[in-house]
């Protein structure tokens, strides 16, 4: 491995995926979110706390801006609430977004790392190495849906984030972060691997419903899917090709229709072309009442 | 799955913490570590227990009365996660935030860890013998009228072991408090219906329309109606569910109705009636009685627009079977049961009955159904205090000294008796006042069975099991605890039992034909059963009984100004503090309200208009003062509130119980106004009126939600569609 | 008035740079000490940060970056001066250069020293710095040659090597009369050890001068090379405010304008301390006036110009985020900066303030100032008003130990060039002879022409 | 006359001479040889060579997977249950009473398991994972354990205490991860119309005239490091 080399596996240094060398096989992990379903209760997000090791940052870093929630449940009242044209009341009630790490195909983080601490798995995910932050904190300034959190202090050693006996609880498959690297949601990566390493030596492949996301499975009206987007039997595929939604497209042909679509699948910022991995299904209101 | 010769609960044996110790990232070092480490093996284990792959238990979920059966992630001898248990009817695999958090509960640092008996104002430690010595000779001589039980919702075998302990010495108060149980509610079902909690086959309804029945977030149990709700929103044939929320301050139900409607509080009878009459189904007596509630004086009385109100009627006549709910806001009246009484008798006019509203399975073993109660039952145990009636009082399983309102003065009537026994996992604000305090086990080191008083599917029974060691070797189960207090007066027939395991284990057994056991020897069915964690009963379902009348069906105008008090305060039931009992486990002080995003502290809400009347923004700290006490907390301005009410957040406010939750925020319980229920007698909620004004200072709010506010801004966020617009038939 | 008296003896010359070896003013001490102090300041900041974690300097999820990165770029352009005035200006043979050029070459790296340490304050694990070279490692890992961060690191890292190198070999000569003047002590030694035995031969002018021209010839691109590049870590990235193509050379423009206005202040604050009022004459002063005067207009433009593109974009998010500028919570720094940046510099338009000390300084200041905060009103906004509205924070301030470190690194600057003209000759001596030399020659020339013409009229 | 310009060839030539040389030399090949990790003293000196050396070194040739039960079946290889030396050990009268034994036995009378230090210590951020390993090398290609577990043990029927002796660094991983290795093409499982095989990057045939199928291991930060 010398410079040289480099210079050879310029392409493999580092590539978008998929390309037609690498497409993604046998796996392509993806989500769908139906907005419809979701009720907003917070349940993916503690879910997510309880399976991530994440800390408890308190009220004090809370307020600065600190949380450390991968998935955070964001609410919209309607635009015109409380303004002209507008009832002053939320009548038709609120929208729930959850929004965490979009796992983007083109993802603006992974090109900016300095060191290449976040990169692009086989798998299509967006990796993010902690022991190879080295905290420059670039990606996060990059990331349009800022989904990225850092450790802006040294969690594991900070009082009442994990004391004595609750320490315990923390999930040993997932590395506690010190102060200093970026985070960010992994979609369960090491229940990911798990389930990868039982498939293989059975010598198949994950099949579908063989594993779940924390956030997926803890969700009480099941509005989260998630699964190989490659396998055809698999609900997000069939979600996806319901949608009409495209993977490696950043404008969707069914969007270009003459007036519009009756679909409602549709990635969130496509326009910005990261390719996101989510796709989120809008929420339905009745119009007779 | 246990293989028998190897005792249930010594593979639960810690492994070591240097077994499977957590890995640090950066800050730890980067290089080998050779020799540094420890790794600490097993001395027996069975095959099944392997470092590094982790084993499941199923149990039952301990943070709310739902009964959720979880299923447990446990690693080297330690419990790390709670998933839902697939097999339960109630929450099929499924969990709320609450629930996940039941391990913060298990593992938190301020949990009691030995049995403390107060010196003046100290606690000093004491072992169970004395413990239970003392106790003894605190009854001798005590009649059972002088003695009081105070709990929180029991069921299943404790409960039978409860009860035969009080009857032991002859005690007949045993005295049920949930304070946010939907006791009227139940009254209000048990005259329509003949129970007091029917089945709600929320996804068999086109329409629901509730009048503030949260059940996405903490209406008797969100899981399983969430599951329902998302069938419902897929639809019956093919046709999305609608539903609609009536009520004063958004709950996250209300957040995701198709229609938001703020009703002037406690008009929602009054509203349900307007909808039978603006329907024109109803005969008879029924029609005579709504006769008077025509579009006009509704829409006057409730300020709900009368085009709404004919567009409610019509759907609901075109969309059949409907399901029509009563929840909190609506009972939480003087005239509660009217409201309750009314809601149920559009559910009849709707010919809902039998189709969307059902007699749930019932357990066959009335000594094991879920007590129940609210405070009219805390309101005689006070009343009983005051006159000094009670020599002893037993408290487990509630902190009515946190939750009891302001107005009846329980902290002080609760002094009055003689001799205080509280049974708790934190130093509470009742156990604070207790002479001896008695550690418990959390609900993962504990037996038990619990049966769940809304039945999903049919009857079951949920088996409650340790997930691992227990963490602190001087709490006790409170079955084993009550086991050895039986002992003390009836010793020959309880001797036999070694411990309260060994009570479940035979008292299941001994129904194991009932408990569908069948022809199984004890052993398999009793290892079935615990790998199961519920036992699914061939329940008896009853139709339904009863009828909804108009008899005695009286609703009072809506209450006029008030110039002193103007503002309706509405004390709102947060999805995971609920009444407070869990505000100690910090995943749920730092998860935001849905609604608000605020975290770690009280707000009160307050529509934007009324503000600007009253000249305040966001996070002015305001005094509400009612006519019992008052707070001071941060002002959120909410549009989802009805400009008459404000609303403060139960839960917080709390003065002991942890690091985490003492000090945050503050507790509306104590403004309570003591108005009660005139039918049941339980407290009215939402009658208390409040002034409010401001002090001056101000805070920024501790919310995730930006300066942005709950806005998109450019491009698309949170999509949203009309139905006109959509094509879901296609969708998988 | 000229730029340099003509009748100066070069002994003269000699003595008086070299004086400034010996004693300076007291106000150099005094500036001297106030540098450490300020020094001081920085580094308990910075322990603090090490042991506590970056949450200390108030960032959040949404303001990742601060005053560190705003304060990094404000240096990496002040260095560009010294290149300006002593390549360009050399290519260009503008001898008024001469008796300045070297201070601002000193300034070019100690500035861009001190812009380094901020790449290091920055980062939330320092102490794994290393994995962003790309040296051969056991881990088999190279960096990530993508990401326009690690260009910069390269970028400024040939930058200051080269800059050094220009400013030593150029001091060579010097070098030698400082060790021929020097009777022992260790400066003697060190004097004997950098002059590299310059004995002053033909052969070795000739080869000198020929390595001085090639390495001036090699810096200036570098010196544009390095800004832009600094420019394209924002212009890389898609966020709003930021993505934006003319920002190369406007950063540079920047650059030179924030250089030339430390040079006046350093010029003011030299002339004084060490007395070098018969080399740094207000002539001199007068043409880098003139020249900050070009360059702040081309500033404007510039920026203007940046203005414009994004006004007539299509892109909503970066109006909304020059909006934000203007009236939101960093209104008052921005149009600060506008007034200080594209205002005050139309005082240097008038005559008689070119050569006004009191008034320059003052203006100089402000400039600078006016720069500092042009770095940050790059940095922040962008971060409180984003893609994302959910994620907006426009409220965040930063901590006292940001302001801290920015403050300590001006001490930092200050110590080491005060140290370095402490050491070496601040003035070029055998460049201001020659000036010296050259201007006297032209002048004869002229006179001789001058004698021509009247004796010719005598004939008659 | 262009003597001037003597000096910038010079240098330039250096510059080219210096960066063409750096550029092919080839980066330290991380270490594949044995690098001897530190002497790690244990409660209980147990003689692996005895254990599992070969008969005519006076070893019992027990397979390493009689005792490391667990390294087949998950992430970590472990260390048998005190339950397990007894089981065997109760039964051997010969070596009953040596000093070593008598220790054991003791832990096994006070039910307390032996504090053993771990020798192969990873880094915490690296997850090794056994199971993988021993599937691909002995079950898939019928490796002898011992060679299979030597990759990263060493030759520990040898040693009486087991001692690193390979250097268990990235590069040393990754050096073999990025060898061709000889992969079975029965693991295939169509889907989406291509094959695949075991996690490995997609085989290409090395050898053409053999037909073997190779591929490299993973390559996946995500691999190891969560």
């Amino acid at each position: 491995m010398s410079v040289s080399n480099l210079l050879e596996n310029w392409s493999q240094f580092r590539h978008t995926h998929p390309v037609d060398d690498k497409p993604h096989d046998p796996y392509k992990w993806a989500m769908s979110i139906d907005l419809d379903a979701c009720v907003g209760c917070n349940a993916c997000s503690v879910a997510c706390y309880a399976e991530n090791n994440l800390p408890v940052v308190g009220k004090e870093k809370y307020a600065h801006g600190m949380a450390m929630h991968w998935m955070r449940i964001e609410h919209y009242w309607d635009e015109k609430l409380g303004e002209e044209g507008g009832s002053e009341f939320p009548d038709q009630g609120a929208q729930f977004l959850p929004m965490m790490c979009q796992q983007c195909e083109a993802a603006p983080c992974e090109t900016v790392c300095p060191v290449g601490a976040t990169n692009h798995t086989a798998d299509g995910l967006n990796s993010q190495i902690y022991n190879r932050c080295v905290g420059s904190r670039y990606c996060q300034a990059n990331c349009p849906f800022k989904v990225r959190y850092f450790n802006w202090y040294d969690y594991p050693t900070t009082d009442n984030v994990w004391p004595a006996e609750m320490n315990q609880q923390l999930n040993p498959d997932v590395t506690v972060r010190g102060k200093g690297v970026m985070e960010k949601c992994t979609f369960c990566v090491q229940r990911l691997n798990a389930a990868k390493v039982t498939a293989k030596s059975e010598g198949r492949i994950v099949h579908e419903g063989e594993v779940q996301t924390a956030c997926q499975q803890a969700c009480p009206t099941s509005a989260i899917s998630f699964g190989n987007l490659i396998d055809p039997e698999s609900r997000v595929h069939k979600q996806w090709r319901a949608q009409q939604v495209e993977l490696d497209k950043d404008k969707q042909s069914k969007d270009e229709k003459e007036g519009g679509t009756n679909l409602r699948g549709y990635r969130i910022l496509e326009d910005m072309r990261p390719y996101p991995s989510v796709m989120y299904l809008e929420r339905v209101r009745e119009s007779a009442i | 799955m246990i293989d028998s010769g190897f005792d249930r609960r010594d593979f639960l044996k810690v492994m070591g913490w240097g077994g499977a110790a957590v890995a640090l990232s950066g800050c730890g070092n980067t290089s080998i570590e050779d020799g540094q480490e420890t790794i600490v093996s097993y001395v027996e284990a069975p095959d099944y227990v392997i470092p590094s792959i982790a084993v499941y238990y199923n149990s039952t979920c301990a943070q709310c009365d739902a009964g959720c059966s979880i299923n447990g992630r446990v690693r080297e001898g330690r419990v790390l996660k709670l998933e839902g248990n697939p097999a339960s009817a109630i929450n099929r695999g499924k969990m709320c935030g609450l629930g996940q958090a039941g391990v913060q509960h298990h593992y938190n640092p301020d949990r009691l860890r030995e049995p403390l008996l107060r010196t003046g104002n100290s606690g000093e430690t004491i072992t169970w013998e004395k413990a239970y010595a003392l106790i003894a000779e605190k009854l001798t001589g005590v009649s059972g009228e002088e003695i009081a039980f105070l709990s929180g919702g029991v069921s299943g075998h404790l409960k039978a072991l409860l009860g035969n302990y009080l009857d032991s010495f002859g005690c007949k108060n045993h005295f049920v408090y949930e304070a946010l149980a939907p006791a009227v509610v139940r009254a209000a079902n048990k005259k329509a219906y003949g129970v007091e909690m029917p089945r709600y086959n929320i996804n068999k309804a086109k329409v629901v329309l509730s009048f503030g029945a949260d059940f996405l977030g903490a209406w008797i149990s969100p899981v399983h109606f969430s599951q329902q709700y998302a069938q419902f929103r897929r639809g019956v044939d093919g046709q999305r569910g609608v539903l609609i929320q009536v009520e004063s301050k958004m709950t996250l139900t209300g957040a995701n109705a198709d229609r938001w409607i703020p009703i002037r509080p406690g008009t929602e009878g009054i509203l349900a009636l307007g909808i039978i009459n603006a329907l024109g189904t109803a005969t008879g007596d029924i029609a005579a009685a709504v006769k008077g509630y025509d579009t006009a004086r509704v829409s006057k009385e409730t300020g709900v627009p009368p085009g709404q109100i004919d567009k409610i009627a019509a759907m609901l006549k075109l969309r059949s079977p409907s399901l029509v709910l009563a929840g909190g806001a609506a009972e939480g009246y003087a005239h509660g049961s009217q409201n309750a009484a009314a809601i149920n008798l559009l559910n009849q006019v709707l010919g809902n009955v039998g189709k969307t509203v059902e007699a749930a399975a019932a357990v066959p073993f009335p000594q094991m159904a879920p007590a129940t109660g609210n405070t009219a039952a805390l309101k005689s145990l006070n009343d009983g205090l005051a006159a000094g009636k009670y020599k002893v009082l037993f408290s487990y399983a509630t902190n009515p000294v946190f939750t009891a309102p302001g107005a009846i003065k329980f902290r002080d009537n609760m002094a009055k008796a003689g001799f205080k026994v509280a049974f708790a996992h934190y130093l509470d604000e009742t156990a604070l006042q207790a002479d001896l305090v008695l550690p418990l086990d959390s609900a993962l080191e504990d037996w038990g069975t619990q049966v769940p008083e809304y039945m999903a599917d049919g009857a079951q029974i949920n088996i409650q099991q340790p997930l691992m060691e227990k963490l602190h070797a001087n709490t006790r189960g409170m079955g084993d605890i009550l086991l050895a207090l039986i002992k003390q007066r009836r010793a020959d027939d309880y001797k036999k039992f070694a411990d309260y395991y060994a009570y479940l284990r035979t008292a299941v057994l001994q129904n194991k034909g009932a408990f569908g056991g069948g022809s199984a020897d004890d052993d398999t069915f009793w290892d079935e059963t615990l790998s199961k964690g519920i036992i699914k009963l061939a329940g008896t379902k009853a139709a339904l009984s009863g009828k909804a009348g108009v008899a005695g069906l009286k609703l009072p105008a809506p209450a006029e100004e008030d110039g002193q008090y103007p503002l309706q305060l509405i004390p709102s039931v947060n999805i995971s503090l609920r009444d407070g009992r869990n505000s100690n486990q910090p995943w749920l002080q730092e998860s935001p309200d849905p609604l608000t995003t605020i975290v770690w502290d009280s707000w009160m809400e307050i529509h934007p208009k009324k503000a600007a009347e009253l000249g305040i923004v966001e996070g002015d700290i305001v005094e509400v003062t009612s006519r019992t006490g008052s707070i001071k907390t941060q002002a959120y301005l909410f549009p989802g509130i009805h400009p008459d009410a404000i609303s403060i957040p139960l839960g917080q406010g709390h003065e002991a119980l942890g690091r985490y939750a003492k000090g945050c925020g503050v507790n509306p319980f104590q403004i309570l106004d003591a108005v009660f229920d005139k039918e049941t007698g339980e407290l009215a909620m939402h009658e208390t009126r409040v002034k409010v004004s401001k002090t001056g200072q101000r805070v920024t709010v501790v919310k995730d939600e930006g300066p942005a506010g709950a806005k998109q801004i450019r491009e698309k966020i949170a999509g949203q569609v009309s139905t006109d617009k959509v094509d879901l038939s296609k969708e998988v | 008035m000229k730029d340099i008296r003509e009748d100066i003896a070069w002994a003269k010359i000699n003595q008086d740079v070299l004086k400034s070896l010996e004693n300076p003013r007291k106000l150099y001490w005094v500036i001297l000490f106030v540098a450490i102090a300020m020094v001081g300041v920085a580094v308990g900041c910075e322990i603090y940060q090490y042991n506590t974690g970056m949450g200390v300097s108030n960032k959040n999820n949404s303001h990742v970056w601060g005053l560190y990165i705003a304060t990094f770029i404000f240096w990496i352009g002040m260095s560009h001066s010294g290149t300006l005035l002593s390549a360009i200006l050399h290519l260009m043979h503008a001898d008024w250069r001469k008796p300045i050029y070297r201070f601002a070459e000193a300034m070019t790296t100690f500035s861009l020293m001190t812009a380094g340490l901020f790449v290091a304050v920055h980062l939330g694990r320092v102490w794994q710095i290393y994995y962003a070279l790309p040296y051969p490692n056991e881990r088999g890992l190279w960096p990530n040659f993508q990401s326009p961060l690690l260009w910069d690191a390269m970028a400024i890292f040939t930058y200051l090597s080269s800059s050094i190198l220009f400013l030593y070999v150029g001091m060579i000569p010097d070098l030698a009369i400082c060790r021929d003047r020097m009777h022992g002590g260790w400066r003697k030694k060190l004097y004997t050890l950098l002059s590299l035995g310059w004995e002053g031969t033909d052969r070795q002018w000739r080869n000198f001068r020929v390595t001085y021209l090639t390495i001036a010839c090699f810096l200036i691109p570098l010196a544009v090379s390095v800004h832009s590049i600094v420019a394209s870590d924002f212009a890389m990235s898609q966020q709003p405010g930021w993505h934006v193509t003319s920002f190369p050379p406007y950063f540079v423009a920047g650059a030179l304008y924030s250089g030339c206005a430390a040079i006046i202040t350093l010029f003011i604050i030299l002339r004084y301390v060490f007395r070098f009022e018969e080399y740094m004459t207000l002539p001199i002063l007068k043409k880098i006036v003139r020249l900050t005067f070009a360059i702040s207009m081309v500033w404007t433009y510039l920026n203007a110009v940046e203005f414009a593109s994004v006004w007539y974009s299509h892109d909503q998010a970066s109006k909304d985020v020059l909006i934000q500028k203007a009236v939101g919570t960093y209104a008052p720094f921005w149009w600060a900066m506008i007034i200080c940046g594209s205002i005050v510099p139309l005082t240097l338009a008038f005559k008689r303030f070119q050569t006004n000390i009191p008034v320059l300084f003052a203006v100089s200041l402000l400039l600078n100032l006016g720069m500092w905060l042009e770095r940050w009103m790059i940095v922040a906004p962008t971060f409180s008003h984003g893609i994302y509205p959910w994620t907006w924070d426009h409220d965040q301030w930063p901590s006292v130990v940001q302001w801290g470190m920015v403050f300590g690194s001006f001490g930092w600057f200050t110590l080491l060039f005060m140290l370095f003209c402490k050491i070496f000759p601040s003035v070029s001596m055998y460049e201001v002879k020659e000036m010296v030399y050259h201007r006297s020659q032209a002048t004869k020339k002229l006179e001789a022409t001058g004698k021509m013409a009247t004796a010719g009229k005598g004939a008659h | 006359m262009h003597r001037f310009l003597r000096l910038p060839i010079l240098l330039m030539g250096l510059f080219f001479a210096v960066s063409s040389y750096a550029a092919d030399t080839p980066l330290p090949e991380p270490m594949t040889e044995d690098s001897l990790g530190p002497v790690v003293e244990q409660p209980i000196e147990f003689p692996h060579n005895r254990h599992a050396g070969d008969a005519d070194k006076g070893g019992m040739q027990i397979n390493c997977m009689y005792c490391h039960t667990y390294a087949r079946r998950s992430a970590v290889a472990g260390i048998p249950p005190l339950q397990k030396c007894i089981g065997c050990h109760q039964n051997i009268e010969s070596v009953r009473e040596t000093p070593r034994i008598k220790k054991l036995f003791e832990y096994w009378d006070a039910k307390k398991p032996v504090p053993w230090k771990k020798v192969h210590d990873l880094p915490d951020f690296v997850r090794f994972n056994h199971e993988r390993h021993i599937k691909r090398f002995i079950e898939q290609q019928n490796r002898p354990y011992q060679e299979a577990c030597g990759y990263c043990h060493g030759n520990v029927k040898e040693m009486t205490v087991a001692r690193r002796s390979k250097a268990l660094s990235m590069g040393w991983c990754a050096s073999c991860h990025q060898k061709d290795h000889p992969v079975t093409a029965e693991g295939g499982t169509p889907i989406g119309g291509q094959a695949y095989w075991y996690g490995f990057q997609k085989p290409v045939v090395a050898d053409a005239s053999a037909g073997a199928l190779k591929a490299k291991g993973p390559n996946d930060c995500w691999q190891c490091h969560k």
